[in-house]
């Protein structure tokens, strides 16, 4: 190592981890500097999750030493990690839904009174004031479980930051976050690192990464490729060092608008304080992309459409009225949704990932309720090829998988159902670039099969990439529709963020299109 | 010889029951192996089962139910290992079996229903049962009645409750009792285990003296106690010790061919009361107790009466 | 733009906040709901139900039951469990009378049972926190083991009289409350600060709702588990104690069948068996409700035959009628 | 590349293979090996232990816990679980012997006990599915409340003779083993083939692993959660009609204890009581080590007092060395 040491933070050699057999880390050198904020990139399970559970002591590993300040350890434990002054908001943002804002932040650290006893009184206030200070709006006597899956993951960060660390791993916590909230918490970085801490950050959004970032560590495979200086890389090599080649670029230049028929159509779709309003129609072969700011009203339509939850108005598919009373008839009917939130509602984690991928659809491999296993396993076998899902093992649980195959194991199961019409939620949340370009793929051609997607993300680059026609939802109605031609991210988060008087350069949807031609 | 000796249940009871015959049998020169059913059939035939595999000469048994025990006894007879039950009657199995003895469980409660009732002349009389399902609290409560009419007492029965054997669930009931029917005269409990627990709720209640308890069956230690001290009128006595000790010697000879098997034995009962309370078979005898029961006189088979089962 | 995405969360805050309190309180309330129309038939049936004496039995029948629930309510929470209290029970009250037959001391007695409780609930503590086996396993190996062990050291015989603590126990009263009711009130009293106050008690909250976050925490899961299943041990003696004293007596089989009534308390009371959440209050009155639906029957003169069929009905719709799809 | 990345995938993908089929096995092999300590140690100590007629005694003795805790692995994977099957037991055996006693048809009877089960278990199923309490708590209520109908209908006595029935299923052999051996090995196979191969038995893993996600792929969970608790109901009454038939008689209480002794087993076997995982075969496995330990300590002479003590001791052991921590 070059660098001198004492200006390390922390310094890790030569980790291995391997889980039954599999490597996750071979021999993986890492270190992170005081003030530095260094960026940790790879494709879907390329071992970033389990290198930062390894410096956090939520895991121990294989081989290896871990360097903080003066001492150097085997293994680290959250115990010792919270007296070393790591601390970590992991992937997925394990907090307790039972307990209020407040004592989510200071668990393990509760103030005390005279008496020994918590001393809610001081907590409560210390936590509005951390909240505050972190421009946070989140009300500390709430149940956590109240909250949506942004705000835990802004109370989780808040937790970190509580923990007054020297050191702040980040496990994707952007993921869940939209732009604007997304900016703030870079805002938060910055000073973070500026007052001395180190900050290693991981995501998949490598324009984040490559703008808040000193440095920045590439995996691929297990393996470090390399650590580059921010200012020396640009996307396009760091997307060579994660996949092992340069990818090519796809330009919006089109899209296409007329469809041969329509495949659902919405008409004063209302949910109170919810919904008010939408109509819209979906033609067969096209992909909708759907966005706005949280709790405009994203979720509780792509609940609508696929019979979670139900609404006023009317709808129709492929012609025939369309009243879902459960999910289960709406997939009877060919409407597949897939949650944002797939480790509570998504997935089913002890089974394996054939089981998950089949779940929907089992129908099409029983003959009078006898499973054809081994259908079910070459099926799964293909579905993990088209995804890439990594590893090809249909038969591991799923719980096992990175967090990006997770997603994409999810995305198989839409799939493998063979819908007529796709509702997703965040369809590549936490998928690599390269995976996130396959997925697209994959459903670009769903749709030139004949079907019809309708997606929900805050990801402005996908909506751009993805979406044939994107809408903007504003307090449960439709405030605009975006063709993604031409169309910047910066354009499409004015739009977003538009203020509801701010219509002028956007059209609403036209109520009487019943026909499946759009501008 | 090897003999088994199997319990029913946990109960104290075949505690006794047990440690008599094991002391009897130490003196006659035998080996006891002592099984556990925890009142669940399927384990009692387990037991006998694992018995005749380990070679046992004879199974004495406490059966965990009235009248269920065809079962068990063709497994010995398939394996010609005597059986001898001291509870569970049946009269087709008569036959089959090296010999049974028990108290006559239909008429066990008479008497204690004619002493009620012939101290308590009219008023409200209560029953608190034991655990119901086995058939025995079921005729237990039939018989008091019985003999209650019987003696010519116009006392009535206002109220019949679950007491299990405990002697909690006795306490709780007999405060209950008291509560809903604070002019009782007589309070009749199935065995002396609920006893202790009536009797503490009738002084907690301060009605020591006005309130006649009556146990069903027994005479055990503590129930004796209580008699002596006054807060028990009667106790209809069955020590499982005697009993036990008199089973184990009929077995013996149906083995060596002394005694003719297949024949129905009444076990031994008194009523027991302040003035012949001394007088009562310990449940917890010494070893010369059990000396004068294993050299006293074999018991003689009697018909069962009729409707025993 | 900020201001609008705070006074939405605003709103979802306060929307969701009262959507639960109503939730919350349609459960409370059931209960107290059904506790009431039970009170009202049985008044009617029997108006000698109402007595002070009368509920003040019903408090003193219920007590060892309660202290055993209210204990039971600590591990619930916190995902745990202990189907050995019953045994535990047994043992500890079976200690107490050796003791005190042995020394004559009253003193030496109950703590002697306290300490069989402490140390058998930290036993099944560490059995559970060092093992990922569930504690219902577990514990429940352990009841047939205790079970076992309260017959050897009895030698399977009830052992009688317990001196002093009969007189204080069984008979004691202070403003006509039996003293029973004052170590009930007083494990409530003392669960209940534990639960809500103590950084203990939010701990075990916090294991219940997610033991991996709490790790993650830094919390000591192991130590933390231990302590709490040796506080339940220990309010298992003290129940120990209090029943072998209301019995003037201990019995091997003295506490079958408290596990499932302390557990079925519990839930009745609100608390689920998956832990993160519940209250002492509730476990409470799941156990005034089971007290009191025994005391009704034998009031009511339900004949024996028929109990059992009724309290498992008004059991099934207490729960049903709390939470409803 | 892409090639190096799929080779190097499938190597993965045999590791993990490899890889999960040993940690696997570690709880099998642990309670293989629990088993065969068990059956050494006992034929050593009493050579007849071996015998054939002893190891068929097991299985006669071990058939009617072993058909219930089957049943009960059904719907401990899905996250389920019925505490009234001890009492179901009960009712569906007494039905039995009141047909048989009643029309003089031991078939009348069979059915009759079978189609008991079965409704019973549908109404559980209702109640589960269309309610948020835990089965825990409903399925005791449940419990309570078939202990209670089994003594009503039964008059609190045993009902006697089943005539043809018992000849055949308390006697009745064939090729040495007895009839209750074979009626558990297909109930075993059916069990086997429902977890493993039926549509229903990967909607009760499913339901059991994470029951939002298998509401959102369009699983039907009402009507899933009855089927299961149905058949578990039938099952039940399949082990009824078989004691029934071996005790040639059906007693009020003959079920007590079961459902304990039934969930033991099914968690010995690793079938854990949160769901989405588990084998019919572990669930064998737990029942031999309760048969075992039950036969090997009367074969070994150990007495009636030391009985449960050891029994509780084995079951803790095995149950932690199955899965240390
Ligand atoms: N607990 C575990 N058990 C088994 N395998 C695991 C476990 N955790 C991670 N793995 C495996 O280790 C590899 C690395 O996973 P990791 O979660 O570190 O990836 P990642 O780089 O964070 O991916 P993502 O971007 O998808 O979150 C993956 O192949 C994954 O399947
Ligand atoms: N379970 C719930 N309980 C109460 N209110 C809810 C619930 N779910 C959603 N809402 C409300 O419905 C509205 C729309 O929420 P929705 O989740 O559809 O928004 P969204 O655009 O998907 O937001 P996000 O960006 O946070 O995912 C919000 O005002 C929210 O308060
Ligand atoms: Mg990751
Ligand atoms: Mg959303």
């Amino acid at each position: 190592m070059v660098e001198g040491s004492e200006n390390l933070a922390i310094e890790a050699r030569r980790i291995s981890k391997s889980f039954f057999g599999a490597r996750a880390l071979k021999a993986v050198d890492f270190s992170v500097r005081r003030g530095e904020v260094h960026g940790l990139v790879g494709k879907n399970g390329a071992g970033k999750s389990t290198l930062v559970k390894i410096l956090a002591g939520a895991q121990p590993p294989d081989s290896g030493t871990i360097r903080v300040g003066e001492k150097t350890f085997e293994a680290l434990d959250p115990l010792t990690c919270g007296k070393a002054g790591i601390a970590v908001v992991h992937q997925n943002a394990e907090l307790h839904p039972e307990l209020s804002v407040a004592a989510n932040i200071f668990l393990g650290a509760e103030p005390r009174t005279r008496f020994g006893f918590v001393d809610e009184k001081t907590m409560a206030e210390e936590a509005r004031k951390l909240l505050e200070q972190l421009k946070l709006d989140i009300a500390v006597e709430r149940r956590l479980g109240d909250l949506d899956i942004a705000m835990r993951q802004q109370v989780a960060i808040a937790k970190a930051v509580r923990e007054k660390a020297r050191i702040l791993l980040l496990d994707e916590p952007t993921a869940a976050l939209n732009k604007s909230q997304a900016d703030f918490l870079f805002d938060l970085i910055r000073d973070l690192a500026e007052s001395g801490l180190a900050i290693v950050y991981i995501s998949h959004h490598l324009d984040e990464v490559l703008t808040i970032s000193n440095r920045i560590t590439v995996l691929r495979n297990g393996e470090k490729v390399g650590v580059v200086e921010a200012g020396e890389a640009d996307k396009e090599s760091l997307i060579a060092m994660m996949v092992g080649r340069a990818l090519e670029k796809t330009v919006r230049e089109s899209v296409t608008t007329a469809f041969p028929a329509v495949i659902l159509d919405l008409d004063a779709i209302t949910v109170p304080e919810k919904l008010d309003d939408v109509s819209l129609s979906l033609g067969r072969g096209e992909i909708i992309g759907v966005t706005g700011l949280m709790g405009s009203g994203t979720r509780e339509l792509a609940e609508v459409i696929s019979g979670v939850s139900r609404a006023s108005g009317t709808m129709t598919l492929e012609g025939k009225p369309y009243e879902p009373a459960s999910v289960r008839d709406a997939i009877a009917r060919g409407v597949v949704f897939i949650p944002e939130d797939m480790r509570e509602r998504g997935l089913v984690m002890p089974m394996s990932v054939g089981g998950n991928i089949s779940l929907a659809a089992l129908g099409n491999l029983a003959r009078l309720s006898w499973l054809n296993l081994g259908g079910e396993r070459k099926a799964a076998l293909s579905m993990s090829e088209r995804l890439d899902l990594v590893p090809r093992a249909p038969e591991k649980e799923v719980r096992f998988l990175s967090g990006g195959n997770q997603r994409k194991a999810l995305l198989g199961r839409a799939v493998f159902a063979g819908a007529k019409l796709f509702v997703l939620e965040e369809p590549t949340q936490g998928v690599d670039v390269e995976a996130q370009a396959q997925i697209h793929d994959h459903l670009r051609a769903l749709a030139a099969d004949g079907a019809g997607v309708i997606f929900m993300s805050t990801d402005l680059e996908e909506l751009i990439a993805l979406a044939d026609r994107i809408l903007v939802l504003r307090d449960g109605s439709i405030d605009a529709t975006l063709s993604p031609v031409g169309l910047t991210p910066e354009d499409l988060l004015t739009a977003i963020q538009a203020q509801p008087s701010a219509h002028a350069n956007t059209q609403s949807e036209p109520r009487s299109t019943k026909a499946a031609t759009h501008v | 010889d090897t003999y088994a000796f199997m319990r029913a249940g946990p109960d104290p009871f075949y505690q006794y029951g047990m440690e008599a015959v094991q002391m009897a049998a130490e003196q006659l020169g035998d080996e006891i192996v002592t099984y556990n059913a925890n009142n669940d059939s399927t384990q009692e035939l387990a037991n006998i089962q694992d018995a005749i595999t380990q070679g046992v000469d004879g199974i004495l048994i406490y059966a965990v139910s009235l009248s269920s025990e065809k079962a068990a006894i063709a497994q010995a007879q398939r394996a010609g290992v005597p059986i001898f039950f001291e509870y569970g009657y049946d009269p087709e199995l008569l036959d089959k079996v090296a010999g049974f003895m028990q108290i006559d469980v239909p008429t066990f409660g008479v008497p204690v229903g004619k002493f009620v009732g012939e101290t308590v002349k009219e008023g409200k009389v209560a029953i608190i049962s034991g655990k119901l399902g086995r058939g025995d609290a079921e005729a237990y409560s039939e018989g008091f009645k019985k003999g209650l009419t019987e003696s010519g007492s116009k006392a009535e029965v206002v109220s019949e409750v679950p007491g299990d054997w405990n002697r909690q669930m006795a306490l709780d009931a007999t405060a209950q009792i008291l509560t809903a029917h604070p002019d009782l005269k007589a309070l009749y409990v199935h065995n002396d285990d609920m006893a202790v627990g009536a009797s503490i709720a009738i002084e907690r209640a301060g009605k020591t003296g006005e309130v006649l308890l009556a146990s069903g069956t027994n005479g055990a230690p503590y129930g004796l106690e209580l008699i002596k001290e006054g807060k028990l009128a009667v106790s209809h006595a069955n020590p499982p010790s005697s009993a036990s000790v008199m089973a184990y010697r009929l077995l013996k000879g149906v083995v060596d061919g002394s005694v003719e098997p297949g024949q129905y034995y009444d076990a031994p009962s008194t009523m027991i009361t302040k003035d012949n309370v001394d007088e009562a078979q310990p449940w917890d005898p010494s070893k010369e107790q059990v000396a004068e029961w294993v050299k006293m006189p074999l018991p003689e088979p009697v018909k069962p009466a009729p409707g025993t089962n | 733009m900020s201001e609008a995405i705070s006074t939405r969360s605003e709103v979802k805050g306060n929307d969701a906040k009262a959507g639960r309190l109503k939730f919350a309180n349609i459960g409370r309330y059931t209960l107290v709901l059904t506790l009431i129309v039970i009170i009202v038939l049985t008044a009617i049936g029997n108006p000698r139900f109402l007595s002070t004496n009368n509920l003040l039995n019903i408090l003193f029948q219920v007590s060892a039951l309660g202290i055993v629930a209210f204990g039971q309510t600590i591990l619930l929470v916190s995902a745990g469990l202990d189907l050995s209290v019953g045994a535990m029970l047994s043992v500890a009250g079976i200690v107490t009378a050796l003791t005190i037959a042995a020394t004559g001391s009253v003193l030496l007695g109950v703590l002697a049972g306290l300490a069989t409780g402490l140390v058998i609930g930290a036993i099944n503590g560490m059995l559970v926190a060092t093992n990922r086996a569930t504690p219902f396993i577990i514990t429940l190996g352990m009841m047939t083991f205790l079970q076992g062990v309260a017959i050897i050291i009895s030698g399977g015989s009830p052992v009688n009289g317990t001196g002093g603590l009969f007189d204080f126990i069984g008979f004691g009263s202070l403003a006509t409350i039996p003293y029973p009711v004052y170590v009930m009130a007083i494990v409530l009293v003392v669960v209940f600060f534990l639960l809500r106050n103590s950084v203990l008690g939010r701990y075990a909250f916090a294991i219940g709702g997610n033991e991996e976050a709490a790790r993650l925490s830094g919390i000591p899961i192991a130590r933390i588990k231990i302590a709490l299943y040796a506080i339940n041990g220990l309010i298992v003696g003290v129940a120990a104690v209090v029943l072998t004293g209301i019995l003037d007596s201990a019995l091997p089989n003295m506490g079958t069948g408290y596990e499932l009534r302390a557990i079925a308390a519990v839930v009745i009371g609100g608390t689920p068996l998956v832990g993160g959440r519940g209250t002492v209050l509730g476990t409470l009155g799941g156990v005034l409700l089971l007290g009191l639906v025994s005391n009704s029957m034998n009031l009511l003169g339900i004949g024996a035959n028929y109990q059992s069929a009724v309290l498992g009905l008004i059991i099934t719709a207490a729960v049903i009628l709390q939470r409803p799809r």
